[in-house]
């Protein structure tokens, strides 16, 4: 058996409408027709009643997932693309990320944002939203790299007592695949070593961390041994394994597709900087998208976001320093 | 589809509603009470803040509290003191969140209006208009998820918030899944400055009732007695599952839109026309025409409603404050994520 | 205030209407075969993303880029290829877009639908629904302040988008300002796979307009004739400064919602309702009909549209697409912001 | 004659009004009432039909504001607070900030947030999002800390053919006071020195600049010289005032009134990390605020957001390293 990186997001939400009678998803075009991209597929048929199409109203989507989890309710909600999770932005950020914080009443709801950039799909069906999402208290922010994170992550979504942004790359939905989904997996909170290196540390999360990893395997084969962590979550981020590893390689390069301005990077960055200073043996660096929109023709789409080719020169340059 | 009980009639008045209507006066009268209390402390620099009061709307607020049942939800807006206290708000919840109360719903987090109990079916509002429509009406398909019958949820707003999506969004999903969702819309005429020829151009709010098709109702909001009846009509109609119901009550908001406003923007005739009558003293009057006091008895309630808010203010202003070295700082209830945050002391 | 022309009166054809008849079917024509001609391209790997088509609702859409002048305004949705080319996109704009083509009015920045010519009065659209109401009407108010009279701006949806916050604001401020704006709502009883009893609960969309107090207007989407009248009657109206019209059209959509859906949910029997009807074709029965031409001179017509659409297609396919390497990359207009921002490469 | 930062808003949309009759201003209780700051007092009666209420509509007003400035106009809008400027949030970031990229026609739209918190404004009256809005390419992001920033940038915002989110801060509105209104101007993307120093860099904007220089004074008494840089404008950032001040101080403290995760303070600190990484003697430190929503209790509120006290206690730290 194989599975990819959508099917175990379908897969994950099957178990927790089987497990949890207080979830239901709720979204465009995800009931009968199992949603856009199909990550609930026949999710409808098998559970009557618990996956709903809603209106075209992103606000009242969110809306509505918060009030229902006030009556007790596990949500989860679809965005049929990240980009328009900005028409739910208010009910995101002041209602459901407060909410806890204001009333002592959690707020268990599960935000699917598809994420991130394909070729053709231009400035608002690429966008990467995490380091918006992120700066907001309240919020816990996944970025699944890997297939059995895509699954173990989206079911401690739903477990979690805070609301979740879930960002799913939809590069990689059939791209990825695994042989099969995990029975545990590390926590929420925890990032990973996606491989061991001693000589340069390269902190990426979802679909950077493949193009890291290719950087990686680049450079092996002249010698030089490339750290890659996988952050899993950028809020909360884990700056100790970050940290572990800058230890070790004095050498930092944080990857994402997202907008240069702040983010993930700046933030991986700005810790490593203040509490990791001794560490350094050379400038911590970064490689983002170019600061414009996702372009929709398919070359220039691959000049505004970072690469593996890219990565490499990037960590050329930095190893020397 | 579109009712109007505009002229309901007033001869056969039964003893429940005289009961009813007497309880209702009770709770406008306290409502009125502690906000000119707060106004009060807000003046003696005691309210960090605005000081938002209902005067001229209790009739529409009340009626509302009044006609849901326990285990009913409300999703009250700026000017509904008396709605909360007809709904089970305790009398101290308004002074204890207006002053920054740790002991209050909202323990000096949030305050002034933004209070509510969730667990007693009072949401708490953020500040941005509309946004409670969705949540209510998420709220009512989750029990009707989980089974539970016999349940409406009522919600609260002002002309302005009508112009917002969220109030669009919200009603038309609600509208969609046949929810028994019951929205007041109180007309007062005003959004802040701003009067309603700035804000919408139809004939009258209730006229976006058919367009979400929903059952829609205009009344007076001055007059209690119209107030009393519509709502209590609306909340039947949705609890017997006619879906959501829209009414639209039109008044006069007889203060400032927060203490610190003149309101010298409000054309002075509106004053004096029907809607600026004083819900309040059309209530008095009708109490005493029907015989169900006399003066004395209603300058009785008016002292008692004092001493209630008295007591309550005294209390409260003994309490002390939150003390920020015990405040525990973390916007997470997965408590192990708080530390994974710089939180700079 | 609610117009209906569902029966407008057949008998008197004026010539000047039948010139305009022809010219919309010719429209109509070419944006099917220019469409066909995308889908073709799509199916040949030629085209990044998905390919959009206006099946079915040709006669809603031309009448609306008809019904505007020269200096007028168009804010059009998904499916308005005709009426695009009726107010005057080029021919070639699809394709280069489609395409990515740097040559095209979004130089492979954005692509598809995604385009507009802001300088001749065509709104680019962002994905986002019902985002362009409020930048129409935002428009029309400059060119009232800048002293412009007898503008119309048009904007075009689908029944899904009026689910929409911003459909809601935009036409609510166009309404307060009582701007010349025309909103036209094709209904096509789906949203993607979502159909209109899981998108709005009243009985007809137009039942909308009088919630905010505008002219509306229902139509068969399907008959162009009514389209023509309706539309042009309701442009008219707007010039006349008789404040925002809404009109909503019924019909069907005849292809998936974009060319990867087989749309395998939509119901049946509404192929064969009258609602299914291909509006092309009872188009070209009416012109024969009227004996405005022969079957030949439409094959010719046809002939000519797929002629030009080939030349075109080529055309476009031997341009070269744009070069990474001189892209501007900038997103400022104050060029000298470009160098403050890291720009990996 | 004496000008408070309120006024110098209010007096620079009164000059960009009577300079340019393409200038208009949009926004809620505005006109007759002169808005809930007064910052249009008077302009309505002085500029008819130029000042205009709006229906509360945040997202139809930043929609129509960019109809207008396609059709020629180049519009200010006011949010009643910052807070419910995610109301407007799509039109913001997704028309406003793209419409150049996208389609060559520039975007001169202003739109003034009323940013910052005050004593009981509690979480939704409170908020600083310039972070948010920078993160998107095309946006221009202003903060001005002085009321002479607060005039010339305003009408540089009005002049400038790029959206611009003018972030001004309630704290400051009748807090500040200058003698007169400047003719001419840093130009933004331009930082000011705010006060000269050898000893250690503070980097802030808006109100935290004045934060900022209390603690210098204080810390002058004890011979210590600190270097406080106002930045004026987040977005474009001017790094090169910022290096040339670590360059000769060697350390830096970020301060910032925004919530922790991201924002300004990451960026800069990212920044200086990766070009400046040999002129710092020691790791670059950063204040914001809790990560939680801003509390309504003043006294919560006076802990929840960076004081002069901690930078002096943070400096003290930074330059004992
Ligand atoms: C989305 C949003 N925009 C602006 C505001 C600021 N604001 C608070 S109350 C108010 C006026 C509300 O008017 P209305 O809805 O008629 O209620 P009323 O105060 O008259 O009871 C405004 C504009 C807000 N709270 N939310
Ligand atoms: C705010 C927003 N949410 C979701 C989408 C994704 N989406 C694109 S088209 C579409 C369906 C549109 O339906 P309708 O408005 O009826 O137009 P039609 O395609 O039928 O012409 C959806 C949901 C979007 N573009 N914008
Ligand atoms: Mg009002
Ligand atoms: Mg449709």
């Amino acid at each position: 058996m194989s599975v990819t990186y959508l099917e175990a997001i379908r897969e994950a939400q099957a178990v927790a409408l089987r497990s949890d009678p207080r979830v239901y998803i709720y979204g465009q075009d995800i009931a009968r027709h199992g949603g856009a991209f199909k990550a609930t597929r026949d999710l409808a048929r098998l559970f009557p009643g618990r996956v709903l199409d809603s209106p075209i109203s992103e606000d009242a989507m969110v809306g509505s997932a918060v009030g229902a989890e006030i009556e007790g309710m596990r949500p989860i909600v679809e965005m049929q693309f990240a980009d328009f999770s900005s028409v739910g932005f208010n009910q995101i950020v002041n209602q459901a990320a407060t909410l806890y914080w204001r009333t002592g009443v959690p707020c268990p709801i599960t935000i699917r944002l598809p994420s991130g950039g394909n070729p053709g799909s231009g400035p608002f069906h690429s966008q990467n939203l995490e380091a918006i999402y992120s700066h907001f208290p309240g919020l816990v922010v996944m970025t699944p790299a890997t297939v059995e994170d895509a699954y173990s992550m989206l079911l401690e979504a739903v477990r979690l007592d805070d609301p979740v942004i879930y960002c799913e790359h939809k590069f990689l939905y059939n791209r990825l695949k695994a042989d099969s989904l995990p029975e545990n997996n590390l926590p929420t909170g925890q990032a990973r070593v996606a491989r061991s290196g001693r000589d340069v540390t390269v902190v990426a999360y979802s679909a950077m961390v493949h193009e890291a990893l290719a950087a990686a395997n680049k450079l092996a084969q002249e010698g030089l041994e490339v750290e890659v962590i996988d952050l899993r979550s950028v809020k909360p981020l884990d700056l100790d394994t970050v940290l572990a590893s800058v230890a070790r390689t004095g050498r930092l390069l944080c990857v994402a597709e997202a907008w240069p301005w702040g983010g993930v990077n700046a933030e991986v960055v700005a810790r490593v900087a203040a509490e990791g200073f001794e560490f350094l043996d050379a400038p911590p660096l970064r490689i983002n998208s170019i600061d414009t929109p996702a372009p929709y023709n398919p070359k220039l789409w691959a000049a505004h976001k970072p690469s593996s080719e890219l990565i490499v020169r990037k960590l050329r340059e930095l190893i020397v320093w | 589809m579109l009712h109007t009980l505009k002229e309901p009639t007033r001869e056969v008045v039964p003893p429940a509603f005289r009961e009813q209507y007497v309880k209702a006066f009770n709770w406008m009268i306290l409502a009125r009470t502690v906000e000119e209390k707060l106004a009060n402390l807000w003046r003696a620099g005691k309210v960090a803040g605005g000081v938002y009061t209902g005067k001229g709307q209790e009739a529409v607020s009340v009626a509302i509290g009044l006609a849901l049942k326990p285990g009913d939800l409300f999703g009250p807006a700026i000017r509904d003191q008396a709605g909360r206290l007809a709904f089970g708000e305790p009398l101290i919840d308004a002074v204890r969140t207006y002053l920054g109360s740790r002991l209050g719903p909202m323990r000096g987090r949030d305050g002034n209006i933004h209070r509510g109990r969730l667990r007693e079916g009072t949401f708490a509002m953020i500040s941005h208009l509309g946004s409670l429509v969705s949540v209510v009406a998420g709220a009512l398909l989750a029990r009707r998820m989980r089974g539970e019958q016999n349940v409406v949820g009522a919600t609260s707003m002002g002309d302005g918030a009508t112009s917002t999506g969220a109030f669009h969004e919200g009603l038309n999903l609600a509208a969609v899944e046949k929810l028994p969702l019951v929205v007041v819309v109180t007309n007062n005429q005003y959004a802040y400055s701003t009067p309603n020829s700035r804000q919408f151009a139809c004939h009258d709010l209730v006229d976006r009732a058919i367009g979400y098709g929903v059952e829609g109702y205009s009344m007076d909001g001055t007059d209690l007695k119209e107030c009393l009846e519509v709502v209590h009509h609306a909340v039947g109609r949705a609890r017997e599952g006619q879906g959501p119901q829209m009414i639209v009550a039109s008044c006069l908001r007889l203060a400032g839109h927060a203490e610190h406003d003149d309101a010298s923007y409000v054309d002075p005739r509106l004053f004096t026309s029907p809607l600026g009558r004083d819900c309040i003293d059309v209530a008095r009057n009708y109490v005493l025409e029907q015989g169900w006091a006399d003066a004395e008895t209603v300058r009785q309630w008016r002292e008692n409603a004092k001493a209630q808010v008295e007591e309550v203010a005294l209390k409260v202003q003994r309490e002390s404050g939150p003390d920020p070295a015990d405040e525990d700082w973390c916007a997470y209830a997965t408590r192990r994520f708080a530390t994974f945050e710089a939180s700079p002391s």
